[in-house]
């Protein structure tokens, strides 16, 4: 610490870091006013002055706040080999995923890839109060990406999912119904997780199979049932 | 660097009877004492080999033949992801971390690392780590993603159950270990040198330490963050890496090798740090171009951060991507090269003894150069169009962690035994047992070149009959048992050598960095008196004078020449001892606090009210432990400084 | 400290290293340097996922420049408050340390209270952790340097609180010192975050 | 006590073992290897066995020289009894290390050159007249589609000889790798990405090839085989996948197999021209044309398809095609009825 304790003879007075809070300050209001003038964005200008401003911004709290300008150079190399892989880190995986060319470019959606989109779903919920409080069944999110990715969607539609078979019931309204399983239950959570359990021990024939679903399964999918509006 | 000048030993303080037993279970518990905690490191990782070893035997038995009925296909992928992730993670590196505590502190001439309390936490998080990703076996649900857990795999509707929890949570665990470990050693090593040690003047296995510590602490927090966002995809219903949620699979592949490929670098360098030591014992003469070896790891590290889309060249990140990232790999293999070259040139000319450590440091020379070779083969990304996830990589990538990492530090067990137990290794079940390892890994890692250019995807837990793969896999397979009874007569050897080995002395291979002044085993504060140093490899010189050339007259092998420690060893007596710091329980209840933190997760998806009270729990175990640990003083209040009051420490 | 402990008193006033550098002071460059990493890798992910969500709310329905800029300004402020309280410790008045130091904390709690109501605004409009991307990478980058802001007020009212029993001396300075790196480090991640997730715009 | 062998006796025994070693090790090699990498039948192909053999013999010559040299070491410079005093304490030679940094350079910029043309050769937009296919990978199975033909088919492709064949590569789950060794390298399938890759196959044949990335339980189960038949062979198979699915005869097994299928669950996920339109499994309209089923892990005989329907889970593990528990003779009318959709 001797070396550090010499160099604290030479950190800047109070007035010295009111002075640096004061360029940082301006600085700051700079960089909101040139958010602000749009020629600037027009120009393509706002990102480099924006990021040199911010730089300049990091540099002085870095330097004197933090003392890297008059404490040991080690300092400096030790967070600076962070900094600089930190920044080339960044820059490279905007450069590999195209973001540095082309920015903000949302992703081609496939037409093969089932699509759930879980905010629509929830726009259609609006309003919608479920019958039952679904926490307690299970986990509607995990419900609703396991109806997509495991085939169930190969007969049945559902409220904010595209595509969908039409072999199985349409699931919309599920809990306004009387009854499952064309009339042989009730319509109750614990009716629909013994109808998904297996099917055709309670309606021998039916088209529904039995998919071998274990008990957490089986909890989020009557969860995700119950939540449709 | 050196400023300023350590003083030669004070004697100090009288230490006072410890509050804690020096013997048994609890003060393994709670010690913070370097070595007793390199050995903790390197036994635990040993008992994760011997697991990780029988989870390759399984795959292997059911690799023997086609059609394989051993185990079935889930199964089989929980081995190979516990396999890989056991190896790498609770096998390698731990086994690194063991050296890096039990030796580079005595190369160095330090008393203990810089902050031995956050050395134990180091320790106890991995150890909790291991436990928690290895839950999973407990019941049934094992990690199964593969080692590198691509995404979308591992997200929820692909993988249901908590295998990859597991995965998830442990490895973030495992991360806090890393870092803290390698905050530890890299402030051990830049100011706990003695008076003299230049930078320059390191051994190249604490340079290599270094570097590997350097790399822990950049590629760390990159896998934290990417295990971070897939924690959050998983339990909080983000879309990071879920494609129908317009996120990215690739980006996650992006980070996994962002950290996946320095990853590989912290594996193989500590144990060419290994080689470097035991290369120049045993050939008497000093590492030729110890600078070039120095800037060739420096050199590799840097590189290691532009090389991983390497992983990648299948995934279609475009030409040019590919052709960059091509050059830069190959670029590595310069410096590698000139780490082998340097090699050969220390024992050209030499006198040298083939101990059995000697015999692994050759191995690893000869075994890790067809491993670099045959990485050359798939810098090239057409070519490795073809051997991308085939057997050809499990070929090259077990040649340099088995060839290369395992087998240096092998070396490094049987060089550094006589230093940690006061015994000698049998030398004949030593090399029974290297020519067994060199016998079993070509047996098994060889084949796979062929099997993998013969089109065997790596990761399958079956494969048909007319494939032409049958007759190497029973070959790997055969391999892999001679590999296992190679183990089992080290694990012999050890038990042996440990109650029946000769007694040691303080430099039984006539060596030449600091360890070899101090008794065998150490006294717990290592050094009565610091060494200064003058010199590269300051204990030969010393030793025999000048700079070494002067010893014409082979020197006494088991008595040390008159050194520093003259008087140390055998008085024992307590004035000449500095105090050392006292053991400590809080490090053991912060990472427990970890763990309960972690494990409460896993309920999250079924139980939330678990969750809260298990977290809430493992939140009030850490938080104490930390404020714990704040108040307690590194030494028993006895002493005057400590009594003097150092305020608030932060953080230690 | 092993070494500062092996010597009476009088010797280790300064800790001997080999650089001269205090052990608590490289671990905290060492780990800040780490840290860059950290937030480096969240701020990649958020740069990439940028402009990719399938659906609202996007960025310019939700963030609030001017209400932004006043608690990025307190956070600057906090950095100065901060230096005024290690400058107070090192001429070796505790009370001016109390002082600053409860001005720092204090408005680092503004920001994180800014922070705070920023979020519930979000939340009411509809922005969620899994709505879309930007609601996910925001919060969890935002998240993380909130975490780290928390983390940090507490650290500065253990100081106080240990000031104010006399437990911080002139001699002690360092583990003001500390808490003020890492403040500071809070503060240019945050100056880094603002440009880039507020600021910039494409 | 037996008479111990002779020295010599010893060293012909040794050496009729290390013969019989050497013949088995030929008889290994000989082996038929399908999938192997080294047998190119495309340009691509070519481009990367000319890199695997450059790098090859360059890495050979290198393991040689360097090996040769460290084996030289350890024999030479061994510690003799004899040896008094340390050897020549030599610390370095800075003209060495400059030589021994800079000849592994100049080879690898002589692998790097041809790398770099071909990697911009081999992923170069694929010329205008090449046949258009989609490759979408789902769990554990390959789907075909060509789009210029309006044909769709699974986990068997046609190609016809010579033409390029352009493939886009899709997923419909998680991250595949699309590969068939002998025509070319692989090309991972990534959701959410479309990755192209583009080659000619040059001789007429089947070639396996299977999943290269690892996807979940099967991921060893998911093969495909690629048939590349003349052109007019290949136009004649497009005409049989066009044509509508044969009519079973009223009365006929397969018959009772067509109202099995339409009264199961098999409709939701299968598509049959005119009987079903499910989008989940594979197109089975002309199911009964392919040789091979369940993504090549078992033959098209009845017998296989028989052991398929009544558990698949249990041929395929983790399959999401569920056991339906159908009868016997549901199981064989179902047969009936795919093998007769030719």
């Amino acid at each position: 610490m001797a070396a550090h304790v010499s160099g604290e003879e030479h950190h800047p007075s109070e007035s010295g870091y009111i002075r640096v809070a004061i360029a940082l300050f301006l600085f700051t209001t700079i960089e909101v006013i040139a958010f602000y003038v749009e020629p600037l964005r027009l120009l393509d200008l706002l990102a480099p002055i924006l990021l040199l401003l911010s730089a300049i911004k990091f540099a002085t709290v870095g330097g004197w706040y933090m003392h890297l300008k008059f404490d040991s150079k080690i300092f400096m190399v030790f967070f600076g080999v962070g900094l600089a892989l930190a920044a080339t880190v960044i820059l490279l995986l905007m450069t590999l995923t195209s973001e540095l060319d082309r920015p903000g470019k949302p992703f081609q959606t496939i037409n093969t890839q089932p699509t759930l989109q879980a905010v629509q779903a929830e726009e259609q919920t609006k309003g919608f109060t479920p019958k039952y409080d679904l926490k307690s069944i299970g986990n509607v999110e995990l419900g609703r990406e396991f109806f997509v990715s495991r085939g169930c969607t190969g007969c049945h539609q559902a409220p904010g999912i595209q595509g969908g078979g039409q072999i199985g019931p349409n699931q919309a309204h599920f809990s306004e119904r009387p009854t499952i399983a064309g009339g042989l239950l009730p319509n109750t959570p614990e009716a629909v997780e013994k109808w998904l359990k297996n099917p055709q021990a309670i309606k021998p024939g039916t088209l529904m199979p039995d998919l071998s679903l274990n008990e957490d399964q089986i909890r989020d999918l009557t969860a995700f049932l119950y939540s449709l509006p | 660097m050196a400023t300023l000048i350590r003083p030669m030993a004070q004697p100090v303080v009288t230490a006072l009877p410890r509050p804690h037993a020096e013997t048994g279970l609890w003060s393994w518990i709670t010690t913070v004492d370097h070595k007793r905690i390199g050995i903790l490191y390197g036994s635990t990782a040993f008992i994760l080999f011997i697991l990780g070893g029988i989870e390759a035997l399984i795959m292997r038995m059911q690799l023997a033949t086609p059609n394989g009925q051993v185990v079935d296909a889930d199964t089989f992928n929980q081995l190979f992801t516990m396999h890989g992730t056991t190896m790498i993670f609770l096998v390698v590196m731990p086994l690194s971390v063991a050296f890096f505590n039990y030796i580079v502190p005595l190369q160095i001439g330090a008393r203990d690392v810089a902050f031995p309390r956050l050395n134990a936490l180091s320790y106890w998080v991995f150890l909790f780590g291991a436990i928690f990703i290895n839950l999973g076996w407990i019941i049934g649900q094992a990690p199964d993603a593969g080692w590198f857990a691509y995404a979308n795999l591992t997200e929820r509707p692909y993988a249901l159950g908590l295998n990859t929890d597991f995965w998830v949570l442990g490895l973030q665990i495992l991360g806090v270990a890393s870092i803290l470990g390698s905050l530890n050693f890299f402030v051990t090593i830049v100011n706990l040198r003695a008076p003299g040690m230049r930078f320059m003047r390191m051994p190249v296995f604490v340079w290599m330490t270094l570097v590997t510590n350097v790399l822990m602490l950049l590629a760390f927090p990159v896998i934290t963050v990417a295990l971070t966002l897939l924690l959050f995809d998983r339990f909080f219903f983000t879309h990071f890496f879920v494609p129908s949620g317009g996120g990215d699979p690739q980006l996650w592949v992006h980070l996994f090798w962002i950290f996946g490929h320095p990853e590989v670098y912290i594996l193989i360098l500590p144990a060419m740090g290994m080689v470097s030591q035991i290369l120049p014992t045993f050939s008497r003469k000093p590492l030729f171009g110890h600078a070039f070896v120095v800037y060739s790891g420096i050199a590799i590290a840097f590189l290691s951060f532009g090389v991983w889309a390497h992983h990648m060249f299948a995934q279609g990140l475009g030409p040019t991507a590919d052709a960059a990232f091509s050059f830069s790999t190959m670029l590595i293999a310069v410096p590698t090269g000139v780490k082998i070259f340097n090699w050969i040139g220390t024992m050209h000319g030499g006198q040298l003894r083939f101990k059995t450590s000697m015999l692994f440091a050759i191995g690893f020379i000869a075994m890790f150069i067809i491993g670099g070779l045959s990485g050359v083969m798939h810098s090239s990304p057409p070519a490795d169009l073809q051997q991308n996830n085939t057997y050809f990589i499990v070929a090259h990538f077990h040649y340099v962690l088995f060839g290369g990492a395992l087998m240096g530090i092998f070396g490094g067990i049987y060089y550094w035994f006589p230093k940690a137990t006061g015994r000698m290794p049998n030398e004949g079940l030593g090399k029974l047992h290297f020519w067994l390892t060199m016998l079993g890994m070509n047996l098994t890692f060889f084949p796979m070149h062929w099997t993998g250019l013969d089109g065997m995807p790596r990761r399958i837990y079956t494969y048909p009959a007319n494939m032409g793969w049958d007759f190497w896999n029973m070959v790997d397979t055969v391999g892999a048992f001679t590999i296992a009874l190679s183990v089992l007569v080290f694990i012999y050897n050890m038990m042996r050598s440990l109650r029946h080995g000769e007694i040691a002395g303080n430099d039984p291979w006539d060596g030449r960095t600091l360890e070899w002044s101090i008794p065998s085993p150490p006294p717990h504060y290592n050094f009565a008196q610091i060494p200064v140093v003058t010199s590269l490899d300051d204990w030969w010189h010393k030793k025999y004078g000048g700079h070494g050339e002067a010893a014409t007259h082979g020197a006494p092998v088991h008595a040390p020449m008159a050194g520093a420690s003259e008087d140390d060893g055998h008085d024992g007596h307590a004035e000449a001892h500095p105090h050392m710091p006292d053991p400590s329980y809080w490090p053991i209840i912060m990472a427990a606090g970890m763990f309960f933190l972690a494990l409460g997760l896993l309920f999250l998806p079924t139980v939330p009210v678990g969750t809260y009270i298990i977290c809430a729990f493992g939140f009030a175990l850490f938080v104490t432990a930390m404020y714990g640990w704040c108040f307690e003083p590194v030494n028993s209040p006895t002493v005057a400084d400590a009594a003097a009051g150092h305020g608030m420490a932060g953080g230690h | 400290m092993a070494v500062s402990t092996a010597a009476p008193h009088a010797v280790t006033e300064e800790e001997r290293t080999s650089t001269g550098l205090n052990h608590r002071m490289v671990l905290m460059w060492t780990f800040l340097g780490s840290e860059c990493m950290f937030f480096a890798s969240l701020i990649a992910n958020f740069q990439v996922q940028r402009g990719r969500s399938l659906n609202g709310p996007y960025p310019d329905e939700l963030i609030n420049i001017p209400f932004t800029s006043v608690s990025t300004f307190s956070l600057l402020m906090s950095s100065l408050m901060m230096v005024l309280a290690l400058a107070a410790i090192q001429r070796g008045d505790v009370k001016g340390l109390r002082i600053w130091l409860l001005a720092t904390a204090f408005l680092g709690s503004l920001f994180l209270g800014g922070q705070v109501y920023e979020f519930t605004g979000f939340v009411q409009h509809g922005l969620k952790l899994s709505t879309n991307l930007f609601g996910a990478s925001f919060f969890v980058l935002t998240g993380f340097h909130g975490t780290h802001v928390t983390i940090g007020v507490i650290w500065l009212m253990s100081l106080y609180f240990a000031a104010k029993r006399g437990r911080i001396q002139q001699r002690d300075s360092l583990s003001v010192e500390l808490a003020g790196l890492y403040w500071h480090f809070v503060d240019i991640v945050w100056i880094a975050i603002f440009t880039i997730v507020y600021l910039l715009k494409v | 006590m037996s008479k111990l062998p002779s020295r010599a006796s010893v060293f012909r025994r040794v050496l009729v073992a290390l013969g019989g070693l050497l013949i088995l090790l030929l008889a290994a090699c000989a082996q038929e290897s399908p999938q192997t990498t080294i047998d190119p039948q495309t340009a691509f192909g070519d481009d990367i066995q000319y890199l695997l053999k450059l790098t090859f013999f360059a890495a050979v010559g290198v393991f040689i020289l360097v090996e040769g040299f460290l084996i030289f070491v350890v024999f030479r410079y061994r510690a003799h009894a004899s040896e008094t005093g340390a050897p020549a304490q030599v610390h370095g030679n800075t003209r060495l290390e400059v030589i021994w940094t800079i000849i592994p350079a100049v080879m690898l910029i002589g692998i790097a050159v041809p790398t770099t043309r071909i990697i911009f050769d081999t992923q170069a937009p694929a010329p205008k007249d090449s046949l258009p296919v989609t490759v979408i990978g789902h769990q554990w199975w390959w789907e075909f589609q060509y789009p210029t033909l309006g044909v769709t088919t699974a986990n068997e492709l046609h190609l016809p000889v010579g033409q390029t064949a352009a493939f886009s590569l899709e997923s419909a789950d998680v991250q595949h790798s699309f590969w068939l060794p002998r025509l070319g390298g692989k090309r991972d399938v990534i959701p959410n990405h479309v990755n192209e890759l583009w080659w000619a196959a040059r001789d007429v044949g089947t070639t396996p090839g299977q999943c290269a990335q690892y996807c979940g339980t099967s991921h060893a189960n998911m093969r495909m085989i690629a048939v590349v038949q003349s052109q007019a062979d290949f136009s004649q198979w497009v005409q049989a996948q066009k044509a509508q699915p044969a009519q079973p005869p009223d009365g006929s097994a397969a018959a009772a197999g067509r109202a099995v299928f339409a009264r199961s669950a098999c409709i939701g996920c299968h598509t049959v021209e005119g009987v079903s339109q499910g989008k989940v499994g594979p197109d089975l309209t002309h199911v009964g044309s392919r040789t091979i089923l369940a993504a090549g892990i078992i033959s098209n005989t009845p017998e296989d398809m028989a052991r398929w329907l009544k558990d698949p889970p249990a041929v395929k593990p983790g399959s999401l095609m569920p056991n339906l528990h159908l009868s016997d003779d549901d199981v064989n009318a179902l047969v009936a009825y795919l093998e007769s959709l030719k």
